[in-house]
């Protein structure tokens, strides 16, 4: 079998096998983490970013405008 | 010399070849798909007017002292970029849906294949003398199949950059292609009641799990494959300063001008690998039909495996969000909604998806390391 | 050696030569009319302040591993940060008013004979053996006529480095100085007739117009005179990611953080040109003279251009607008503007004014690539 | 004629020459291009970048500072 | 090589050192303490993350072409990070405090002796043999003392760059550990009485006296200590676009955007230099003992400055506000009013704190240029 | 005694030296400046970077965000 072949073929073997060692040890230690933490979600948790100060800007943006829409009418 | 003649033979029109203008005209069409149909724009715009900047004769743009192959070497050559965008793909990342599921993990793991299967595919292409790619050329097509731009670029850069125009290219024209690409597939391989398996809503995720995911992420990596870890490390490091809650002002910084500068000198220096002598070559032709390809077998991987697991578990996953797990993050996970939606119209799969979706950027970034280390 | 002796000779009362406690004072004077007198502060308090430290005595700051330095070598001397500038110019540039009515890019073009007349004046001091100017240095002074900051940066930072600061210094100064320097010479090239003349009101334009125009710009540069291509380029992309409208976080960023980021970093580096050394030799003074002679004939050859385009064309322009098309964008369009109210309280000339002023920031880029391709 | 005088005069004559040449084929391809993709403003035409999301924001900010005073009186 | 061995001896668990697991716990316990003691996050955070990234083995992080080592040859081997951190931090500073009660400098001054103390120290462990110092690597340990950030990871970078990871953690560590370490000293050296000291309200500074004051504070450097021109230059400059009012978008960038980029990227780069073989030395043990000296004796020289002046001066000073001299802003201000009020619930200390607290990074400053331009 | 030892006291004698005499020059320097321009606080000092539009920015949310939660209720 040329040389480039069998590379290829160990690079699939390595690859595929890293990834799947890889993943299954991810998904058990995540069990295991969110297991043994705790997963009774916290108020601050919801999804958003918790940096971004966004979400009360775009509110009170969105309230400003609205109201600013109202004006106009 | 007469001072006209002088003129004359400084202009484009006299100095530019069939192949810059060729190369001009994919640029345009690459705008045109950019801002007409919003072909992942971001990038797209910056890399279409890259690449047309490149062929300009008669002017050092690409090459030389230029400025877009100075882009391309502190940036590209290095490394930094791709990185960097990585850290603020972290910061943008909410790894909610996969915390809690964590089962979606093996959807991203499988949606890979579609990277070695297309490595398989390119030295199938040299030893038959269609074309010729040597081992690390062969690894850095395979891994457009990833779906995710940095992780091509980064890995192009290190084993194959005269390719790397290509290989980017493909990456990002397919990544938009994917709601073209993918369904086809995705009915093909799961029946009408597959398609209509409602999944149970996820549930809440704690701040606490959200700060230690990206930590055991990457301690794993650190034990297992560190050849994957300056990509996910960076990737690690933006997700932390986003979920930690005490580093706001750099998170939000990562999250935009951080990001959106690097995303512009990133595309820019990406068209500088546009060059028509670089570009216009019969490889170019075996990258973009074996990225396809790439694209094909991850999104059937990621369904196969959804059914498999279907097969071995009690609770029952949608095989469409399997196809997710190639990432092109969020058009798949959009992409299995809508199919989702159409055999089922209560049926949102949005969410579900995310979890595949971002779990295919891990397995992409340490198949990445992978191929880095052994086919560097 | 007796401590404090060493003490002393460490001091910059010690070490201080009477030419840096010039170049001390004249940074002062630029900070004082950059915040007082509002002259151009963006990037006249950034070289002002650069100024002063570079001359300090004692200590590496504007010369060997000094910080001024590194960032002279790594955004001057590459020509990255006028690039980017230019860049970030595109992304704050609206077309509009200049696609409304294309005729006023002919007085665009007038306006960069400024450029070369001075070039000829240049020339014409060496020939008399005022002073010693070779062609590239010529040339690179004439571009101070562009009135167009980083377009003088880029053109002296490639064709006489040893130059740049007089002329950032001049450039930037006599931009600041155009509401003194234009009205005398637009009164006195035009009649009161000429200065009432009311124009159209300019038609509204589509947005396909001005995504296609920075495109069709940047085709034209590639044929007709590629040396432009590294300025113009960067100047349509960032256009074009403005109009486009599907980059809008880039297009923000580039407008806002990226070019302020960079202003500062390149104010600073153009500072470290203004060691006493370097800057207090007859040379400058035979810049700053030159430069003020290229900003009049630049304003005077735009007002005339613009009376002979009357004699020729029956829509009537008000020739003060011409003078706007030495660029120093905003600042010559406002005084068209101002000067035309004296005149006519009801004649509004700003947005008229837009035109030509955009158009000179085009003629200038074009010819500063002749310079560097036939001078360099 | 000494060279820096020939090299000068050649210079002016490239220059302004490139530079009248360039501006009056972009006259000429501008005017093109509007009558072939046609002149008639979109709605979303109006000068301002589209790529900011300062209008909306400056709305907001404005029609909230005008409250925000209002309240003081 | 069988495959499996070869994939085998490519794990990190395969390749860990001891030392580098130790450093991995360690980076894990900074990141503890910046997330959930808020020990100043934005630099502990990433530096704690790229101690650990610097510490996986197998694959070049912090070395050769990894990442972590660009960010560091091209930040703080240049001194450009540190710099422009500097010129941020001048951007945040408002001097309103000091300009009210000039005489507050002084107690920036005498807090300084904690870094010469601590050089001394340095010393007398390689006088007897316990440890050995050079002298240029004992002044880097001394800057702890100076209690800012910036200054300390530019002097350590100039001086004794192998020894940055431990002199940075150690500063930014005690740093946070201010509320610790100065009121038992505070309280220690101070009566009831003099803690209870009330002091008048402090007038108001116009805008003039702000502009003026970067100017003259950068012109004093320029006459006797230029060798602390680069830090205090920047300095002055940021403070200047900040108090200036005609550059604003600057000034807002470098206090948002560039100090928040710069820190991400200055915080990995320190963290490139917690590499096992080289933090864990017994230098580091003598840093970290060291440096609390520094903070110690600093705390103590600020508090007895300020008593010193109540023997002479009518106008009586609260001592506690001494301890701000050593900087550490805002933290030691805040620790001066906190321990104040304990002593009288009336007596709001923190406004006279600021001006100390601000005079100690200027005196570090100047401490960092005496100590590079004579231990360099 | 060892050169060490010297130049670390010479180095504490400089630099001790030069920090009293540099910011001991700074009150004097600053005294004289504040009398010379005068001290009167002009209007828009207030402590605020004269730069941010963070005030202005802040009052407007603050307001509009308050106007929000009040339609909540
Ligand atoms: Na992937
Ligand atoms: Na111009
Ligand atoms: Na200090």
């Amino acid at each position: 079998m040329p040389e480039l072949v069998s590379q290829a073929l160990d690079l699939v073997l390595y690859g595929m096998g890293s990834v799947f060692i890889f993943l299954t040890a991810l998904v058990g230690v995540t069990m295991l983490m969110s297991y043994l933490i705790g997963t009774d979600p916290t108020t601050n948790e919801s999804g958003i970013p918790s940096g971004s100060m966004d979400p009360k800007l775009l509110a009170a943006i969105s309230a400003a405008v609205k109201r600013h829409r109202e004006d106009r009418q | 010399m007469e001072p006209l003649t002088t003129l004359w033979h400084s202009t484009g029109v006299y100095q530019m070849s069939l192949g810059q203008l060729a190369m001009i005209v994919i640029g345009l069409l690459l705008l045109y798909l950019a801002i007409t149909k919003k072909f992942e724009p971001l990038l797209l715009v910056p890399i279409g007017f890259g690449g047309i900047l490149s062929n300009i004769p008669g002017v050092d743009i690409a090459v030389g002292q230029g400025i877009l192959h100075q882009f391309y070497a502190m940036g590209i050559e290095t490394g930094v970029f791709p990185l960097v965008i990585f850290m603020g793909v972290g910061a943008l990342t909410d790894f909610g849906p996969l915390l809690a599921n964590p089962k979606t993990l093996f959807l991203g793991a499988a949606a890979q294949f579609g990277i070695f299967a297309t490595l398989i595919g390119a030295v199938a292409l040299t030893q038959t003398g269609i074309l010729d790619f040597t081992i690390a050329e062969a690894a850095a097509i395979g891994i457009i199949g990833g779906a995710d731009g940095p992780t091509a670029i980064y890995v192009a850069g290190k084993l194959a950059p005269h390719l790397l125009g290509a290989i980017a290219v493909a990456a990002y024209s397919y990544m938009a292609l994917v709601p073209l690409i993918q369904p086809p597939i995705m009915r093909l391989l799961t029946t009408e009641a597959e398609r209509k398996i409602e999944m149970t809503q996820l549930r809440e995720v704690s701040q606490r799990e959200k700060i230690f995911f990206p930590i055991i992420l990457l301690g794993l990596v650190a034990l297992t494959v560190p050849s994957a870890a300056p990509l996910l490390g960076m990737f690690c490091f933006g997700n932390l300063m986003r979920e930690s809650g005490v580093v706001d002002r750099l998170s939000d910084t990562t999250q935009n001008a951080l990001i959106n500068i690097t995303t512009i000198f990133l595309g820019l220096a990406v068209g500088s690998k546009l060059r028509a002598e670089q570009f216009l070559v019969p490889e170019t032709l075996g990258i973009l039909v074996l990225g396809m390809v790439a694209f094909c077998i991850g999104t059937a991987a990621g369904v196969l495996m959804a059914k498999l697991m279907n097969l071995v578990s009690s609770q029952k996953i949608n095989p469409l969000i399997g196809a997710a797990g190639v990432s092109a993050v969020p058009m798949a996970a959009r992409v299995a909604n809508k199919v989702g939606l159409e055999a089922n119209p209560h049926n949102f799969l949005l969410m579900h998806a995310m979890g595949p979706n971002v779990a295919g950027v891990i397995g992409s970034a340490v198949a990445a390391g992978i191929l880095i280390m052994f086919a560097g």
